[in-house]
């Protein structure tokens, strides 16, 4: 464990996340519950980006599908609960959601590890369609476009007597927020691990990464079964938050939302994706309120991110701190 | 012989790159490969590391016949090599650089719950290599000057502990100043590591200073093969090498 | 039996012709620019919205013969005018940077247009069906009926498959358009505005898609989303055929509209899947597709 | 004679690399000039500056006494310079005849005559106008690259390395066939890596070495430099 000591320097080190940190576990007694469910919804966008960024940003890999494996993880959940009617414990989904996203990651992977570039992404684009639309035309065994219902599920085989609205923004928020510091951790651990740092070689140089001895489609197909069981674990969390699983989820048009909450955030730092679901999901959400032309809005902004903030909000966060602190040169996240 | 190839051949088109070339390379020898551009010295060099197929021939290592073996299976057998143009892993820093070559090496690259950071040996390792090469550490590939950058690529190369290494052109591009410099890091670390080495270059002096045999290349085929002195001598080389 | 399998084999046909239309102008861009348009479908929207906009205007002072000549040139209007725009403007700006940025201009540029077609035509649908009836409709036998504004789509697309098929093999635009795809620096230096084709081949496309749209139209309605949903069947049709070939977009488009015919006829539940499954078995065999080059 | 082309303090880079280095040469009209430098030397960088496909950092290009340096490559190719890549650029999937007319269109000289002018050059031109690209060897594809050269009419050719991979029996009909395009007015600044074809090319020689010119001067005299030959051999 970390010392008290070894506690302050990090605080000391790191004062934004510190703070950031404990807005996070203090929001629901302050905040309305609206904006305390929105941040859980951005912190689960915040583990699909970690996920999805694993292939951007340190494999270099564009799938433009994977609001299919985010819809695939939630039905994962609904579909049990409609077929068997009985509600186990959050925690058996969530168990199940990642280990059958992991094998449908280990199959389409034996398709598209091979491929890089656009080829990579288009194929992921058709994958996620395929999965729409089995979700959509087997009505009978997924509910069709209407969706399926899911009910409230015991959190660690615990029942919670409260209503929906305090579930949500109180037990389930913080059950989210633990989730996402494990995931947030796992690919700390993960992007900085031996193989971490192989899977950035390989997105660097692929022929050196071969002259170096690195099996590159061994390691690229590894990274792409981890990306997809994560979002499908991210999509089981989002299931009974939502309380409903429809195949709209995974329209392509969402698998363009998770590229862009990445970019946003910077998909060129560890903590890009997580800044940027929760800023992409409260922004999107509130242009909705206020304006019909959201998608007009949010246009406007990919274009301003692609031609001026090519970093993103954190590279552009850093650069400015580095302005006022009169630092020169960049820095790694 | 740690190396052997028999009558190799690579064609393309009309262009016969390497026309049934024996080459050989004995054990903890520093060969060069000279010649003038188009001579095949690169081709050949493609050809003995997988990089490209043969058209024709053997190439024999360690008594082995590695013809039609893999990229991945001749690097595991000890035979690696460094690009002519700098291949380096760009947005890694050079410490990292070395780490993932020295990873892969140890067969470690896979691990994915063990922190980079937290393997000591590994992480020495790389230090003491660094060092010897007078690298930087924390500064990213892209960032460095170009002669760091030929170096660090050799460096990579060094860090999986080759049996066989080959070095396309380890000094293009940079000054006369650091191109002594480089070989001085070179030559000695393959001397102490035991590694035969094989180098092309340009440059003449440095040939001459640094090998122990010197293969000229024209046309695709070895033109001569020798001592420094009598490549130095030989009236034919000698035409050949100034006039192309 | 037979008349049955007449019918698929029209319907087939009616659905590549358009098809055609849409993945022929992604392929042109892509086989230049090397970017993929994710806007393409957006254009091809554009098409669809302008023909029918222009037609409830102006469709009861016009003859009806002269009605599918005004929406043709309507939707092709209409989705060229958007280009003019977008390439100059916006697109040419990525060329040859990273594919995750022209990637995601191109999807900024869909969300723009499909909010600026509901600015513009707002929520509700536009329809103009009147040419798909008038004309009428055949008995193709056993009481079946088909109209005979399908066959005017594929004869429609026929028609420009072949006015590209001359266009790029002999006219001179066409001829230094794949100059330049094979070779940008040598095009320039024999004396070609490079950054012009480049405009004028996205104009191109952009023009074909909205004709694909436009005559599309009378038979459907123009409304949000449109654009979406052809892309995705485009896409499924360059990756069979190979990003890039003309050849490629002209034989996945028969393939994926006869596979759509019988998916919809036969396996409803995974029509899309079964098209898509067809393009995985392209790919494992031919990555880049039946005619796709690097 | 007139300077058809001029280069004065030319700085290049590439990414971070700087590639030519203060980089001063002239061509005469009616003149062959050679530049000889290894692999990577700035041979290649020179010449796509010259035609305008890299950008210029400091420095100036004129041709035919205007300043080039800031005009596009179509227009400089307007001018009348013609470029021969050291691919060729062959277009796989054209004809020879389609690529000769990509030039025909632009200076709007008729294909009988260049036709012409170039059966003239090479005879055997004329059973390859219906091939493809893609199908020719590497001394047809010679010949349509610079036939399709000689169809914008220039009055001046930029070579890359256009002997490279050659036959010695072909080389030496190249080297003539330069010096007939000379004869017929045309200037020419070719880049070569052989040191010996250069001299037997070349009415004047410059020699490069890191993007720095090392040499300016007769061609014939470069031997007697032990020094410079050692650095630009190979």
């Amino acid at each position: 464990m970390i010392s008290r000591k070894g506690l302050i320097s990090i605080i000391r080190k790191y004062p934004i996340y510190t703070l950031i940190i404990i807005i996070l576990l203090t929001l629901p007694i302050y905040a309305p519950s609206f904006f305390v469910i929105q941040i859980a919804y951005g912190l689960i966008f915040g583990i699909t980006g970690l996920a999805f960024n694993l292939l951007l940003g340190y494999t270099g890999l564009l799938s433009f599908g994977h609001a299919g494996f985010f819809a695939f993880g939630a039905y994962m959940m609904s579909l049990p609960i409609r077929h068997t009617g009985i509600v186990h414990t959050l925690e058996v989904y969530l168990a199940f959601a990642f280990i059958t996203s992991a094998a449908l990651g280990a199959l389409l992977g034996l398709i598209c590890a091979r491929r890089t570039r656009i080829f990579f992404s288009i194929l992921n684009l058709s994958f996620g369609l395929i999965i729409y639309s089995f979700f959509l035309k087997f009505w009978g065994f997924t509910g069709g476009a209407d969706g399926t219902h899911v009910p409230t599920p015991p959190l660690l085989g615990m029942k919670f007597a409260v209503d929906k609205e305090y579930w949500m923004t109180h037990i389930y928020y913080y059950y989210i927020l633990a989730a996402f510091f494990i995931c947030l951790a796992i690919f700390w651990v993960i992007v900085n691990s031996n193989f971490g740092k192989t899977l950035q070689a390989i997105r660097d140089n692929e022929i050196r990464a071969q002259f170096t001895g690195i099996r590159i489609y061994r390691y690229r197909h590894i990274a792409y079964i981890i990306s997809v069981a994560f979002t499908g674990l991210a999509g089981c969390l989002w299931a009974p938050l939502n309380g409903h699983t429809a195949p709209e989820i995974a329209w392509w048009t969402y698998s363009g939302d998770i590229v862009m909450l990445t970019i946003l955030g910077g998909y060129q730092y560890f903590i890009g994706p997580v800044i940027g679901g929760l800023v992409f999901n409260v922004f999107k959400i509130y242009t909705i309120g206020y304006t019909v032309y959201w998608m007009l809005l949010l246009g406007i902004i990919l274009l301003i991110l692609i031609f001026f903030i090519p970093r993103g909000l954190v590279g552009l966060g850093i650069s400015i701190y580095n302005r006022l602190t009169h630092k020169k040169g960049s820095s790694k996240g | 012989m740690i190396l052997e190839t028999q009558n190799l051949r690579k064609y393309f088109g009309e262009v016969h790159a390497v026309d049934n070339v024996n080459f050989k390379v004995k054990e903890e020898e520093i060969v060069a490969i000279i010649g003038p551009n188009g001579a095949g010295k690169t081709t050949l060099v493609n050809v003995i590391t997988g990089y490209l197929k043969p058209d024709g021939g053997k190439i024999i290592f360690m008594g082995k016949d590695i013809t039609n073996a893999s990229i991945y299976e001749r690097i595991r057998a000890g035979i690696v090599r460094s690009f002519q143009l700098v291949n380096i892993f760009e947005g890694l820093s050079a410490f990292d650089n070395i780490r993932v070559a020295i990873n892969s090496r140890e067969r470690k690259e896979g691990k994915i719950f063990s922190l980079i950071d937290r393997d000591t040996t590994v992480t020495k390792e790389a230090l003491q290599i660094l060092d010897l090469f007078g690298l930087p550490k924390d500064t990213l590939a892209r960032d460095l000057p170009h002669g760091d950058r030929k170096l660090l690529d050799v460096a990579t190369a060094f860090a999986l502990k080759p049996k066989l290494l080959l070095l396309d052109e380890p000094t293009s591009g940079v000054s006369t100043r650091e191109k002594n410099k480089i070989m001085d890091v070179i030559i000695p670390a393959a001397r102490k590591e035991k590694v035969s080495l094989v180098v092309i270059e340009h440059d003449m002096d440095i040939v001459f200073n640094y090998s122990d045999r010197i293969v000229v290349m024209h046309q695709g085929k070895i033109l001569f093969e020798g001592k420094p002195d009598e490549v130095r001598e030989h009236t034919e080389v000698k035409r050949v090498l100034l006039v192309g | 039996m037979s008349n049955i399998i007449f019918l698929y084999l029209i319907s087939g046909l009616y659905y590549a012709a358009y098809l055609f239309l849409v993945a022929a102008g992604l392929t042109i861009i892509f086989g230049l620019a090397r970017v993929v348009n994710l806007a393409h479908g957006a254009l091809y929207a554009i098409g669809a919205y302008v023909a029918a906009w222009l037609m409830g205007l102006i469709s009861k002072q016009i003859p009806p013969p002269l009605w599918y000549i005004i929406i043709i040139i309507a939707g092709a209007a209409g989705a060229a005018f958007v280009g003019i725009i977008i390439e100059p403007l916006l697109l040419r700006r990525v060329y040859g940077r990273l594919e995750e940025f022209q990637l995601l201009l191109t999807f900024a540029i869909l969300l723009i247009i499909e909010d600026l077609e509901l600015m513009i035509w707002g929520p509700y649908p536009l329809a103009f069906k009147e040419p798909y009836h008038y004309l009428g409709a055949v008995s193709i036998g056993g009481g079946l009926m088909y109209p005979l504004y399908g066959f005017v789509v594929i004869a429609m697309g026929w028609l420009i498959a072949l006015f590209l098929w001359f266009f790029m093999t002999k006219t001179k635009l066409g001829i230094i358009i794949r100059s330049a795809a094979a070779n940008k620096e040598v095009t320039a230096a024999i004396g070609h505005n490079v950054k012009s084709i480049y405009t004028k081949t996205f104009i191109l496309g952009a023009t074909l898609a909205g004709i694909g749209g436009a005559i599309v139209m009378p038979s459907a309605t123009a409304q949000l989303g449109l654009g979406i949903d052809i892309l995705v069947f485009a896409f499924a049709v360059v990756v069979i055929g190979g990003l890039g070939s003309l050849k490629g977009a002209l034989v996945g488009s028969l393939i994926v509209g006869m596979t759509r015919v019988v998916g919809i006829a036969y396996f409803p539940e995974i029509e899309l899947a079964l098209i898509w499954l067809i393009a995985v078995i392209v790919l494992v065999f031919r990555p880049l597709g039946l005619w796709g080059r690097e | 004679m007139a300077k058809i082309l001029e280069v004065k303090n030319l700085n290049v880079f590439r990414g971070p690399l700087q590639v030519l280095r203060d980089v001063s040469i002239s061509v005469e009209e009616g003149e062959i000039v050679a530049i000889v430098g290894r692999n990577g030397a700035g041979k290649t960088s020179l010449i796509k500056s010259i035609m305008g496909l890299l950008p210029v950092k400091s420095g100036k290009i004129f041709f035919k006494g205007k300043d080039i340096t800031n005009l596009p490559t179509h227009e400089r190719a307007k001018m009348g310079i013609g470029y021969l890549p050291d691919d060729m650029g062959i277009i796989p999937d054209l004809t020879v005849s389609e690529m000769i007319k990509t030039g025909l269109w632009v200076s709007g000289i008729s294909m009988d005559e260049i036709k012409k002018r170039v059966t003239e050059l090479f005879p055997e031109i004329k059973d390859l106008f219906n091939r493809r690209g893609l199908y020719l060897s590497g001394g047809e594809k010679r010949m349509a690259a610079i036939s399709r050269a000689l169809a914008l009419n220039p009055t001046f050719l930029l070579l890359d390395e256009a002997l490279e991979g050659l036959a010695p029996i072909a080389v030496s009909r190249f080297i003539g066939t330069m010096k007939e395009l000379k004869k017929i007015g045309l200037s020419l600044f070719a880049a070569e890596s052989n040191v010996v074809l250069a001299s037997r090319m070349a009415d004047k020689l410059y020699a490069i070495e890191r993007g720095e010119i090392i040499y300016e001067g007769d061609p014939k005299k470069i031997f007697e430099h032990e020094e410079l030959m050692r650095i630009i051999r190979g």
